[in-house]
């Protein structure tokens, strides 16, 4: 077991998500509960494991204590191994000097030392605010197969989408002829999932060679790959077809739950082959009581339900007392929304409290979805008003 | 670090032959994710026992399945941790009958602890009892052994024999005697929960069987030395469940219906029920979904009626399905149209399109596993 | 995740009945600080397998204790991981008593598994093979079942009945035969270890034993399946220990003061031998201490002459004695001015002072465990 | 299992160790090695699990990766816990601000969310470069006894000693009259072991004072002690008897792996009621050869003896050739030293080869200890002289 690895994954989950705003004011986007029993950590996490690859780093910086706890020993995901498993890699002092990552590039130029250990052959360096499941080990034998120098995974957008992507032009062969990050006017609509998979000898010199030059911002998309494609290196794209979302603002983080939903989900979630592990201990079955009323909606183990619950998305240990509605929302763990109180277009963070007959959101566009923020206790009676983020405790405002 | 646990797996087999032809008794599933073993394994590692005996005889492999390594109940460890006893080789011909001969066949183990006490529970009972409370009170009063007892009334249908105890004012045990059960008597039963000093258990084991090869654990063992040891008596006063016919196992399952069962047993801090982890979806309920005063597990997918039911992982329930006072386990599926009242469906059954089941409380409508209906 | 592995851990218990009839011999001591299973287990774990059956039948308590849940080899894990296969309780009376008996009492578990390859090893042989070269042959060559065997010229003394195959100029398995050793033979000696593609293999058990009930692996389950399946041959060229009778054990652990011997088995990277962690102090050369040509575990304390021997953990040699030709196992304890040659002595001895003890290679003076001389 | 902690253990390790000079230059110093199987953190983390507590935080910044690596699931410990067990903690972004840890204290109150999780009673601060056995649980039932605010153990040392540490005086009942962090003029000879016990409360207000004073330093021993005992807390010295030997220069770490020697040793680790435990994989047993000679020396598992050893300590995987001598020197794992050469008086690091021939050190003072660094090769027939740092690769001289 103390054996080589063929390829380590390294996850970036370093960013603090801004975008997210009140979800990731007190933790890291990669924390942040998804569809009624994980994380958003656990879509990349799972997806290792279930493609065969048990050396992961996980590269933080920003609020990571609950990823760090939550992450722990790598059990759920089957990560604790005695050689390889999950690290977490976090910024430290050297000698000589101490940095702060600066960039994508440079997070991992920092842990080449960690990568080395294992003398892989590859390298997969993933995001960690993406929904999707994903085969890496058929892209690794894609990219072993053409004896790539680097594998971009690759989605198909629509064209209207396609200048907030990395954009690529590839041959007849999946060769990239082109790659450009977020383009005005973008070329086609082959659109980077910021998932590469790299030789790690090539991979170590273009960092090195980053690290040395002073103009660089250090990161994949803007430095590194232009960097590659214009040295004329062998470069593929790898073809992604099935659900993913990047979920890295409030509004995709609704849609991607809803797309859980329904009798076919976009995203199907029950599919047992490819399981999407979570840490979870100690809660009992759900008990949906006399009053309940449920349609539509995924709920999560050790909830209470006593109200009415419609095309929503309930996480585990949510308490809906009865005469409650919440409609078209997502309920992260431990919330407890008191009777009558209705909850609608909304996402509310773990560990709030909706007071008895308070009204939080309205019924209207995806644009206006409102967020209460981790904790915070919503007085009886108060109406927040749709598109809110509400945030007394980090004192954050939309 | 100072008790180790022994859990007897197989004692009470005979007690529900529907549920454990095909395993023990420890492994028969209850309320929705758990086994029964669950609830002894849980109590002993919340009361920070760390090194935890499962004594095993028959039948056990899907008890291994479920234990595993430990790993849920943070019971791989270097030091201690879980241990499956199995019957000695020699002895293939002539497994134990009774509680002491069990015990007996575990004397290397029980000797090579160092522990000075050793909790011994069953696992056919379901409750949440806090035993660093027990062992506190042991300590104090310089008990050699405690017995755990729940005062209850009992109901005449027990179905075996019920071993009793009185106690004097100071709680020392002063009686234990066995009788069948009498109709509204209220008494001390002995929960077969216990607390002995290490050295002495090893001496009493020796001791009794060295007299009597099928003396019995209560009246022999303990019975006899009521004078020459200090035995007390702890009352747990919590919920106290004893799953020893299929009708208390019916009834019990639909002790979860009640919130302060729930709580008590599930909703404690620092004092949660642990069991395998199967990484299930959540649980979906769709357009059609009536559930009402249900406990459901993970997984599910529910498209019908449910009522007053307790419903396992991956259970499916079709369209226009009608399920009341149901107990379905693990994966099972109920088709379309179905019909079901006061059933308990083993694990991986199906039930096709438009059956009508239906028994009573008392004698629930019982399904064998992977059966398809 | 392509295979899974299964080790039969009592098959040979007969061999050495010195040394098993307190254990199976997958878990006799070997090498200083091994146990015989650690090379069947770690050269599985090493070619990436993460499922491994261990196939027990009696004795099997020092087996659980020294694997444990599984943790030194890494096979602590969700999916797969490390399986304690006990025997089936309907069957108490009757345990198997050949290969294929023991395969088919683990049917449950072979067909459960979802891995395309069973990879099946005893555990009374010391080697340190590459199983995923195995492995990458049977697929490459698309073989049904892969034979591993090892060209030995035989030495009339191997005490059992050798299995050979021949193999035609394609390494394919034209003939498989069982004949008593004759001396100065060269042959193809079939090792028990295989590959076996899944499914053929659940089918050839069940098809073989409807037959004939005690019917042999190597003769009829292969034998007679020559022509229907793709037989190939494996021929491991490396160091191969057979531990069958007191006097192979003695030279087989003599074996490792050989440069060769040590790092082929134990320094070759990527490829270690695992074994149960026990956290001794290093070992104390004290100022009387002359030692040649050993191989010494930690924990010990030695401040007597020590040659040509293999010490196990926390042995202590006085001073003034003399240990030549010596296996001792571990916390056994030599007193001052002891003099022993060709001495097995088991765990735990106590040899007092000025004892003077002498064996001889092909009948070391074997001395039981917890035995004080 | 998810119980509440009675006491979490904090155990600093963050120091760069600069006085170990080339021996931590490549690692943080609890991961230099000791005692022919050890690293100087297995010492605190073993008297942690041997003392009943199985949830310690161990902060990090400078050079961690091997210590990381080391520490791992906390497995060889039996810290491998689902709920506790060992974390490490290291600094980190937060939404308003970002900071390296300041001094012991600051480091403690940056990880104050770390502790409340456990809901301990009371906190237990250790080194990371102390080798002793101790057990800590008798020290805590001492500190519930007396009800104390914290507790101090105190060692009594030479009085010529005691202007380098932090020096107590205590009246009949224990408890603390005084403290002084290395007076010139000693008023005592009973000196701090750096090892405290607080009540959790009264930890948590004196760390937020002392973070939003400007003029602290953040340091236990020269801000928190002194402050509380100005304040008339209840503090007590818990005074320890047996060995204990802070490993912070050349010279002590030298006399400490002496201290393992002869027939009955300063330190005992042969005792097996209080084992320390390593991680360790893989290793054979040790092979002495046909040339080897052996005297009064301890000698690690995979170790390939035909030289000379005499009063010297040798990790595991080291190999010593025919010919060679090692005389009163420490070798660390996996250090090659060819035919013939010498090395006396020497500490050779992780990975150094000693050509053939080479003469490494001499017999002389114990202030003259020579050092060679982590993975130098010292070429054949190469002099290296009595008290030399040899640290090419990093570039560190004495």
């Amino acid at each position: 077991m103390l054996t080589k690895k063929e390829c380590v994954a390294m996850l970036l989950a370093g960013g603090q998500g801004s975008r997210l705003y009140a979800l990731t004011n007190q933790v890291a986007k990669p924390a942040v509960e998804f569809g009624a029993k994980n994380r958003i950590i656990d879509f990349p996490l799972s997806n290792c494991t279930n493609s065969g690859i048990d050396t992961v780093g996980v590269l933080t910086q920003y609020q990571p204590l609950v990823l760090n706890e939550y992450i722990g020993n790598g059990q759920p995901w089957d990560l604790d191994r005695v050689y390889g498993g999950v690290h977490i890699l976090p910024p430290y002092q050297g000698k000589k000097k101490s940095n702060w990552y600066k960039g994508t590039a440079n997070a991992i130029y920092q842990n080449l030392a960690f990568i080395e250990r294992y003398e892989p052959d590859y390298v997969l360096i993933l995001s960690g605010d993406h929904i999707y499941k994903m085969d890496y080990d058929a892209m690794l034998r894609a990219h072993e197969q053409k004896n790539a120098d680097c594998t971009i995974a690759v989605l198909t957008v629509p064209m209207e989408d396609a200048s907030r992507f990395g954009i690529m032009s590839m041959d007849g062969n999946d060769r990239i002829t082109e790659f450009a990050e977020k383009p005005k006017q973008p070329k086609s609509n082959q659109a980077s999932m910021g998932i590469y998979i790299f030789s790690f000898d090539v991979l170590k010199q273009y960092l090195t060679d980053d690290e040395n030059d002073p103009e660089s911002s250090n990161d994949f998309g803007k430095d590194i790959i232009p960097k590659m494609l214009a040295d004329g290196k062998k470069m593929y794209g790898y073809h992604f077809e099935g659900y993913w979302k990047d979920v890295g603002t409030i509004k995709s983080l609704w849609e991607a739950n809803m797309d859980l939903l329904g009798e076919k989900p976009k995203f199907d979630i029950f599919d047992t082959k490819q399981k999407i592990y979570a840490r979870k201990v100690g809660d009992p079955p759900q008990f949906v009581g006399d009053n309940a009323d449920i349609q539509n909606s995924i709920i999560g183990s050790g909830a209470e339900i006593d109200g009415t619950v419609i095309n929503s998305v309930i996480s585990g240990g949510v308490k809906i007392e009865k005469g409650a509605i919440v409609r078209d929302s997502v309920i992260f763990s431990n919330v407890v929304i008191k009777e009558n109180a209705i909850v609608e277009m909304s996402i509310i963070d773990e560990y709030a409290e909706i007071g008895r007959r308070a009204v939080v959101g309205a019924r209207g566009g995806e644009n206006d979805i409102t967020v209460i923020a981790r904790n915070e206790k919503i007085a009886d009676k108060t109406v927040i008003p749709a598109g809110e983020m509400y945030d007394t405790i980090s004192g954050g405002a939309k | 670090m100072k008790a180790v646990g022994i859990i007897l797996s197989n004692i009470h087999d005979k007690d529900i032959p529907e549920l454990t032809s095909i395993r023990s008794i420890a492994s028969v599933p209850f309320g929705g994710r758990y086994r029964l073993i669950d609830f002894a394994l849980s109590n002993m590692v919340n009361s920070g026992i760390t090194t935890v005996g499962i004594v095993t005889k028959s039948n056990y492999q899907s008890l291994m399945d479920h234990v595993g390594s430990g790993k849920e109940w943070d019971l791989v460890r270097k030091n201690g941790g879980l241990f499956i006893l199995p019957p000695f080789s020699d002895n293939q011909d002539n497994l134990y009958q009774t509680r002491l001969q069990a015990l007996s066949g575990i004397m290397n183990f029980l000797q090579r602890c160092e522990q000075d006490y050793v909790v011994i529970a069953d696992s056919n009972m379901v409750c949440n009892i806090d035993l660093n409370d027990v062992m506190d009170k042991h300590e104090e009063q310089k008990a050699d052994i405690t017995c755990i007892y729940k005062e209850m009334v009992l109901t005449g249908d027990e179905g075996y024999k019920i071993s009793a105890v009185k106690t004097d004012v100071d709680g020392r045990v002063v009686d234990i005697s066995t009788a069948s059960p009498m109709k509204d008597v209220k008494v001390k039963s002995v929960i077969n929960m216990w607390v002995f000093n290490r050295p002495l258990l090893i001496n009493l084991i020796r001791e009794t069987l060295s007299r009597t090869s099928d003396a019995d654990f209560d009246l022999d063992m303990v019975g006899r030395n009521i004078d020459k040891c200090k035995i007390v008596g702890y009352a747990f006063e919590g919920y106290f469940a004893w799953i020893t016919s299929l009708a208390k196992y019916f009834r019990h399952n639909m002790d979860l219906l009640k919130k302060d069962v729930r709580d008590e047993l599930f909703n404690q801090k620092h004092k949660y029920i642990y069991t395998k982890i199967k990484d299930s979806a959540p649980t979906s309920y769709r357009s059609e979904a009536k559930v009402k005063n249900s406990f459901i597990a993970d997984g599910c997918v529910i498209d019908g009626v449910v009522e007053n039911s307790v419903i396992f992982r991956g259970v499916t329930i079709g369209r226009g399905s009608v399920v009341k006072n149901c107990i379905l386990m693990q994966d099972s599926v109920v088709m379309d149209n179905v019909s079901l009242n006061c059933v308990i469906a083993d694990k991986n059954v199906l039930i096709k399109h438009g059956r009508n089941l239906s028994g009573c409380e008392s004698l629930p409508f019982f399904i064998n596993k992977n059966s398809i209906i």
